[in-house]
């Protein structure tokens, strides 16, 4: 430790992120999920359980609150005095919003979850002691805590289903914090090859396990640095502003007539997910 | 450095297949010498391989990628898996293929969880009073042979599901050897009678649906984003439908008694009362105001008021649909399952592919299918009155030998079948299985099938998205378990006991199949390459794309016959209708055991690991009657309790069960599991194909007094919002579509 | 009535204060049985938590924090009354403080090693707790200073340092009167140790006033900053029902408030167990009660504060939140919170309870009753209704494994306390002659003997 | 020059207050009333203080060094602590944030100002220290107790003068 490395580096160690500066250089992994086109089929959180090693908790551990889904469809519906839903229901996938500033990452008392160069909100399992603070002060509550020790846990993975395992992530034992990675391991190997080639990963290279399966493509992800990529393009043609925590768009007198939004964006932990409005025919 | 992407482009070059598997195998062994596990050796047969002198096509730590096709259900979507070490992790979808292009549901993902299932059956069993003795697979071959000596072949029935490629050709033939026609195809759930009427009004069984095409869908009942013939293909065609024809969004209205996943994503989701679907679609003929001749006689009495009165529809709702279909053309008029489940069935679904024909959709958004070059390995589709016949023979006796090839009748055909007593009426029953199932514990011989991640075949979908494509199924690890056998190699074993001589030629069924696929190797495309790069290329990509011809529909319009009952009076003693869902997840239960799909939320309820009686709300608040209670539903044929889900997508005089939950046997994770709708289910038939009639159970709904609590995802602020802008919607009118990207 | 008799005589302040580390009455022992009954039936459940996980606690995603942190932050609570009489009546020179100011410090230190428990308790981990610890390590990586839970962590390590540094300097007087005492034995020894030969010199003395006073006014701040700190966990972060600007303020009232209905318990206690009706008079008591009372009206007035801001407020989560409190499946807690806590207090203000034992120890009781209500009412209904409604989450109630360990954390305490009782003079010696000896020359100066009440 | 021990007790401050002055004016070879007397008492008394005369206290100046260098060492450890080895990068939050190290500096300003006080009281006041000659347990009960050391040829004197003032007890260091 070294006090003049502290004082060479101030100025470094004293910016703020995101609001004056933007170290996200090359890559800021983002998503954007058009809720017109989800139709909640749940194949996005299937595949979350089979490519991140999510355990099944059963039907009591389920009951209890207990389940792991790192991606979760929500199911609203809005009654309005109304008998029936006859304008359909909305789904929201809902997972890790990969928050910029995110509010579970100051509350760690180990730093166990951090903010990475490329945009992400990491994990650290083995950092972990399991305080839970951080799911405490996540206003999504998209943080998962193994209650148990699920890889021992009687027909959790038992002989031969344990095979499916993905060796590419970890398996968590108990008293660990886990939660969407946005498949940080695909990202972190199509990383490693696109550096040993001398470029930056290209549009469509890498998804993410949803966004594979997503039957209707709602689920866009990748580089929002990227001026190329699909992401980039959505969340410019919406005018939401990744840094903003308040879009210029919704202050123009009569609204607006764009669909791209964060939740909880006044929250100012500026989520890295925009979601596109569900849209509704006014004719019927 | 080696990428992910390198080690697939492998793929596509040419080596052994079986030598690949071998090597596989070993990787598998090798894991077992470490203590991870225990995959099949051919003792004496294989030499000791180093894992750092693996073949090229084997890198330790890099995923390996092949090509098959799913198995989960008949929709017949590509696959690409993902393997490690000679392990099948992941399957993903074949970008290759029309019909998923690149995507697949959560039921295919899990597909997996089938494979590692264990639960499976691992060796071939014998019934030894009540339980099973494991023999070899000569034995019970042996026993085969010896039982049908003497046989007569219209004494022995074979039952499947639906059969399609090589496997069915093999399978034909083996019926022919034994000089029985008594092949019963029966899938639980299946649009038979929407074929019957797509049949009569369009000249084919299944023609191509081009949502993607429409500007309106109008579905009755049809859950094509989630059960409906080939929901991931659908669900693509509804996205693109929803980008816009011409940059205008298109609209989705939905008519049905019990919200189904697709009503759930509908612009406008209608109740309609159970069974008047056809009424409806009449009344929304007549408001056009459009139609001449026969067609105008026959809505002339489906004014707005009587429709509306008949079906629970506003009319002001059927003169904006009317209006709306008049304005927007062309759009698309779907018959779906909720349409077709009563005795008027195939009247209801005539009904409303007569608005397709009125609205002048055939041609366009309904297009002529593409037929299959070789019929013999066209689909043979199931269908709910085979299963029906076969019944009626057992109960009659007809049949001394039943072979059931995977389907589980005991937990789908209607308690008052009594098809577990008619079954043992068969002197010897085999069940080719995964998993001791209702179906397999009754059987006398239980032969252990391989996952459909271990096992060769082909498969050609009913519904073709683009060219006619055969659909290779090949095995993405060695087997898991050294004594199941593929449904091929059994097959080809079973005729070989008949046919000798001609059969005699090849080894195995993945003998028969590179042998038959080569035979037509020019009508496949492969005429100029050499015999074993077309056979690798094949298995690289996993499907054989063909021209097919495709005929014209018939654009006739014939209402001769089609009379639509009035809606059924109420009955005193049972005043519900039950609606029996399929849902997403659980399709007709032959899944249930797949701890993912047991786990995914219902997506309309969000339940999971349980069965639950959904009813209105405010029929609900009638009978005093609040979410968790648990509930006797009761038909005419029996009774099931379960616990009550308010839920506000259903008409109010029914209430719906799930199918699928509710197994007494299949394995830890199915077993005990919820109810089974099927056992309240009366045995009423459409009257004109003889299929079951799944929705024409009324039943009544009592207390039990017993409470519970709701498994499921949804918290206690139910479906809404609080305030918070979390899903957000806007309408039409609000948001300029054109400027995204 | 006076609250201490100024004819006491010094010899026999020793004894009787002496004799309590000898003989105390059967209640003693029988308190003592059942505190390690209840610490043991902690510890079982702590070592099934231990094995399991966390689930068996009935926790959830995301109700992840419950009956540990809101019983953590009761015996942080309860720690800052030792704090109040000794360091605050020190500096402003009530010497009615004297003779109970003693226990009160034991408590703050035992309530902090509960509390300090509690932390362990709730970590999923707990075998690697110390990755919390800053000190330079191979790991090279720090705990993330940025956290509230690690400024907890701090502040309560100095805290509790500071607090038994505190307790030590001002009983090493009366240590080496034990010392003094003891014949023989494994006792003398340890006092002797503890005593570091103190003899009462005039160098001791002045230096021991400089230091004694030093610490005292360090301890003020910083027991107010240890539960601001702690209101800070909840404060700092964003949840509706947390993120109050009157969050440090109250939960320092709260905290005083939750000790000094604690030391009134204790008060009634040791005075009949270890008979020091001499010292621990009822003047003394009714002073304690009516300070009770007054900070019993600051927690109203600030609870008053936080609701109707939250009230008059555009946050409709809070708001919501609020309502859910009063309405929804926590409402008989928090009612009974509010009744306990500002409600039963009001007895206090009636003359004739104010020195009644049994009332006093039954209010007292259902003061801290209150108290841990509130901190419960605090953790619990923001997770079960906070932001996000699809996880909103109004029926995970703590399972027997988690009252389990609160219930033996209250053994553990009792356990220490009594313990300390038994070991170390439970009242200030020396402090209570000098406050005779004032109360002696104040009566010779006037000449008559005062009467009537302080 | 050996001297020899001398300790009175005295029933109560005043006779206590006598003795003292008394010695201070008496002038005595061979005992300075400065370095060789200490007056022990049961209890903390301001007068004894005063009577004894203004003796300096230092233990504010460790209390000010503690302090100071306990916030000061706190705030630089903590700040370099969070500059060096593995950074951990907050959204939203500089590396090394103000606000979050001012708590903690605040609490390491009193953790360092309270140990160095009782660091400086145990230097100042001499402690642990062995046990004085001529202990006498009665001090710790109610009596005051003046230790005096004397050369051979004062002890008489302040004898004398202990005596004059009725000292309940006087003990006596046994002669060389």
């Amino acid at each position: 430790m070294s006090v003049t490395n502290l004082l060479d580096n101030w100025a470094a160690v004293r910016h703020f992120h995101p609001i004056d500066d933007k170290p996200h250089d090359p890559y800021k992994w983002a998503m954007a999920i058009d809720l017109d086109a989800c139709i909640g089929c749940n194949a996005c959180a299937v595949a979350c359980y089979a490519e991140n090693n999510l355990p099944v908790v059963g039907r009591e551990k389920f009951k209890h609150g207990q389940v792991m889904h790192w991606m979760r469809i929500e199911r609203y519906w809005e009654e309005d005095g109304r008998d029936f839903p006859d304008q359909g229901f909305q789904f929201l996938p809902m997972m890790c919003q990969q928050c910029e500033a995110a509010p579970c990452e100051t509350v760690c008392p180990v730093g166990a979850t951090n903010h990475t160069q490329d945009g992400l909100n990491s994990q650290i399992y083995n950092r972990c002691i399991g305080s839970r603070y951080c799911s405490a002060n996540c206003p999504f509550k998209v943080r998962y805590f193994n209650w148990y020790d699920y890889p021992t846990t009687e027909n959790v993975w038992p002989a031969e289903m344990n095979y499916q395992l993905n060796p590419d992530v970890t398996v968590r034992g108990k008293g660990v914090m886990e939660k969407c990675t946005f498949c940080v391991q695909r990202l972190r190997a199509a990383e490693v090859t696109a550096k040993g080639e001398g470029r930056i990963v290209r549009e469509g290279e890498v998804q993410t396990a949803c966004q594979q399966s997503c039957p209707t493509g709602a689920i866009s992800f990748g580089n929002l640095v990227d001026p190329e990529s699909r992401v980039h393009k959505q969340w410019q043609a919406q005018q939401v502003d990744l840094d903003k925590d308040a879009q210029e768009k919704n202050q123009k007198e009569g609204g607006t007539d764009l669909r791209g939004y964060r939740i909880l964006e006044e929250l100012r932990s500026y989520p890295s997910v925009m979601y596109l409005e569900r849209v509704r025919e006014s004719a019927v | 450095m080696i990428d992910s992407d390198s080690v697939k482009n492998l793929a596509g070059h040419p080596f052994d297949r079986r030598d690949f598997l071998k090597v596989l195998g070993w990787g598998g062994a090798a894991a077992a010498l470490s203590g991870c596990g225990n995959t099949s050796i051919e003792d004496g047969k294989e030499t000791v391989v180093s894992y750092v002198e693996a073949k090229d096509y084997v890198i330790p730590g890099v995923a390996v990628y092949f090509n098959s096709t799913c198995a989960q259900c008949d929709a017949g979507c590509s696959i690409t898996g993902k393997i490690r070490e000679g392990r099948v992790l992941k399957l993903e979808g074949n970008p290759e293929s029309p019909i998923n292009k690149g995507k697949l549901c959560g039921l295919g993902q899990a597909a997996v969880q089938h494979h590692y299932n264990p639960d499976r059956v691992r060796e071939p069993l014998l019934r030894k009073g009540d339980k099973g003795e494991a023999i070899s697979w000569e034995k019970a071959y042996a026993l085969i042979n010896e039982k049908l000596a003497g046989v007569k072949g219209e004494e022995i029935a074979l039952l499947s599901g639906d059969v399609s490629g090589h496997q069915k050709v093999l399978l034909g033939n083996y019926m022919d050897s034994l000089g029985s026609k008594n092949h019963f195809v029966y899938e639980a759930v299946s649009p038979a009678v929407v074929r019957a009427a797509n049949l009569k009004f369009y000249g084919v069984e299944m023609p191509r649906y081009r949502i993607d095409k429409a500007k309106v869908v109008l579905s009755f009942g049809a859950d094509f984003l989630g059960t409906w013939v080939s929901p991931v293909h659908f669900a693509q065609q509804y996205a693109a439908f929803r980008k816009g024809v011409d940059g205008q969004r298109g609209v989705l209205i939905q008519a049905e008694s019990k919200m189904t996943l697709t009503g759930a994503n509908a612009d406008r989701w209608l109740a309609v009362r159970p069974g008047t679907e056809g009424i409806l679609a009449l009344g929304i003929i007549n408001a056009l105001g459009v139609s001449t001749g026969d067609v105008a006689e026959l809505v002339k009495d489906y004014d707005k008021a009587r429709v509306s009165r008949d079906t629970g529809v506003e009319p002001s709702n059927i003169d904006k649909i009317a209006a709306l279909l008049k304005l927007r053309s062309p759009s698309l008029v779907l018959a779906g399952g909720a349409a077709e489940g009563y005795v008027h069935g195939m009247q209801n679904a005539a009904a409303i592919n007569l608005l397709n024909q009125v609205l002048g959709n055939v041609g366009k958004t309904i297009e002529a299918p593409v037929s299959v070059p070789f019929p013999q390995m066209a689909p043979s589709k199931g269908r709910t009155a085979a299963l029906k016949d076969l019944n009626d023979g057992l109960a009659a006796g007809k049949y001394k030998v039943l072979f059931n090839v995977a389907t589980n009748p005991v937990f789908t055909a209607p308690a008052s079948y009594k098809f577990r007593d008619n079954m043992a009426k068969a002197g010897f029953k085999v069940a080719f299985a995964h998993y001791l199932d209702e179906t397999a514990l009754q059987a006398d011989l239980v032969l252990p099938l391989d996952s459909e991640m271990e096992d060769w075949g082909t498969h050609v979908p009913e519904y073709l998205a683009d060219t006619v494509q055969i659909n290779i199924q090949q095995p993405l690890m060695e087997r898991l378990h050294a004594n199941t056998r593929g449904m091929g190699d059994i097959l080809l074993a079973l005729v070989k006991q008949r046919r000798a001589e001609e059969y005699k030629a090849f080894d195995d069924y993945y003998g028969y199949l590179r042998s038959a696929v080569l035979q037509n190797k020019a009508a496949l495309g492969g005429a100029g390459s050499d015999d074993d790069t077309f056979w690798n290329d094949t298995l690289s990509n996993g499907i054989v794309k063909l021209s097919g011809a495709s005929g014209a529909l018939s654009l006739k319009v014939d209402v001769s016959g089609l009379k639509l009952p009035a809606p059924k009076e109420i009955d005193e003693q049972y005043p519900m209708n039950l609606i029996p869902a399929v849902t997403s997840n659980l399709r007709d239960g032959r899944h249930t055991n797949q701890p993912w799909i047991q786990e995914s939320p219902d997506p309309l309820t969000t339940i999971v690991w349980d069965s639950w009686v959904e009813m209105h709300p405010k029929m609900a608040l009638q009978l005093g009657i609040v979410e968790g209670d648990i509930v006797k539903v009761t038909s005419k044929t029996g009774s099931v309790s379960a616990q009550v889900y308010l839920f506000p997508g259903i008409y109010p005089d029914a209430v719906s069960i799930p199918i699928g939950r509710g197994h007494d046997a299949m394995g830890r994770y199915a077993k005990g599991y919820g109810v089974n709708p099927f056992e309240i289910m009366d045995a009423v038939f459409e009257s004109a194909t003889g299929e079951l009639a799944m929705h024409e159970t009324r039943v009544n709904i009592t207390k039990t007094g017993q409470r519970v609590i709701v498994v499921k995802d949804e918290g206690p602020a139910g479906g809404r919002q609080m305030g918070r802008k979390i899903a957000a919607r806007v309408s039409t009118d609000q948001v300029d579509l054109s400027k995204e990207v | 009535m006076k609250d201490i008799r100024e004819d006491i005589a010094w010899a026999k302040i020793n004894q009787d204060v002496m004799k309590s580390l000898e003989n105390p009455r059967p209640l003693y022992w029988v308190i003592l049985f059942f505190a390690v009954l209840a610490f043991g039936i902690g510890i079982g459940c702590e070592v099934y938590q231990y094995q399991m996980g966390m689930g068996v606690a009935n926790l959830d995603n995301p109700h992840v924090w419950g009956l540990y942190i809101a019983t953590f932050i009761f015996w942080i609570g309860m720690s800052h009354s030792g704090t109040l009489l000794s360091a605050i009546l020190h500096l402003m020179h009530a010497d009615w403080r004297k003779p109970i100011y003693r226990f009160a410090e034991a408590m703050t230190t035992f309530s902090l090693m509960t509390a300090g428990l509690f932390v362990m308790v709730h970590l999923g981990r707990l075998w690697q707790f110390y990755y919390a610890v800053p000190y330079p390590n191979e790991r090279w990586v720090w705990p993330n200073f940025q956290s509230p839970l690690l400024w907890d962590a701090m502040a309560i390590f100095t805290y509790l340092s500071s607090s038994v540094l505190f307790l030590f300097v001002g009983m090493i007087p009366d240590l080496a009167i034990a010392r003094d005492n003891m014949q023989s034995g494994w006792r003398r020894k340890l006092y002797t140790l503890l005593a570091l030969g103190w003899e009462g010199t005039d160098r001791q003395w002045r230096n021991f006033r400089v230091t004694y006073l030093t610490i005292a006014c360090f301890l003020i701040p910083l027991a107010v900053s240890v539960h601001s700190i702690v209101a800070s966990d909840f404060g700092m972060s964003q949840q509706p029902g947390w993120h109050v600007t009157s969050f440090p303020p109250y939960f320092v009232a709260g905290a005083l408030y939750s000790g000094c209905a604690a030391i009134i318990t204790l008060f009634i206690i040791l005075r009949y167990v270890f008979k020091f009706e001499e010292y621990m008079t009822l003047p003394i008591l009714k002073k304690i009660v009516r300070l009770t009372f007054a900070i019993a009206m600051v927690w109203t007035y600030l609870n008053c504060v936080e609701f109707a801001s939250v009230w008059y407020s555009h946050d409709a989560v809070s708001k919501d939140l609020l309502i859910q409190k009063m309405t929804g499946p926590y409402a008989p807690f928090w009612w009974a919170m509010i009744f306990c806590g500002s409600i039963v207090p009001l007895i206090f203000a009636i003359k004739r309870f104010q020195t009644n034992i049994p009332v006093l120890f039954a209010t007292s009781l259902l003061l801290n009753l209150g108290m841990w209500l509130e901190r419960w009412m605090i953790v619990s209904p923001t997770f079960s209704h906070g932001y996000y409604p699809w996880t909103w989450d109004h029926d995970q109630w703590p399972s027997m494994i988690q009252w389990g360990i609160v219930f033996g954390s209250f053994g553990w305490f009792t356990l220490l306390f009594m313990v300390f009782c038994k070991m170390f003079p439970s009242v200030s010696m020396y402090e209570v002659k000098e406050m005779v000896y004032h109360r002696s020359l104040h009566l010779k100066q006037n000449g008559t003997v005062e009467q009537g009440v302080h | 020059m050996s001297k020899r021990h001398l300790l009175a007790l005295y029933g109560d401050f005043d006779q206590a207050e006598a003795v003292v002055k008394e010695l201070r004016n008496t002038k005595i070879n061979g005992f300075d009333v400065n370095d060789d007397m200490i007056v022990k008492s049961p209890i903390e008394h301001p007068e004894v203080e005063r009577f004894l005369g203004d003796k300096p206290v230092y233990v504010q100046w460790f209390t000010l060094v503690g302090a100071v260098l306990g916030g000061s060492l706190g705030f630089l450890g903590i700040s370099s602590a969070q500059a060096n080895f593995f950074m951990q990068m907050k959204g939203g939050k500089p590396i090394v944030p103000l606000p979050p190290n001012f708590v903690l500096t605040y609490e390491l300003f009193i953790l360092g100002g309270v140990y160095i006080t009782v660091l400086g009281f145990l230097i100042c006041a001499a402690l642990p220290a062995k046990r004085s000659p001529l202990y006498n347990a009665k001090v710790s009960v109610d009596n005051i107790g003046i230790l005096v050391k004397a050369e051979e040829g004062a002890v008489g004197i302040l004898k004398a003068i202990f005596t004059k003032h009725k000292a309940i007890e006087i003990q006596e260091e046994a002669g060389k």
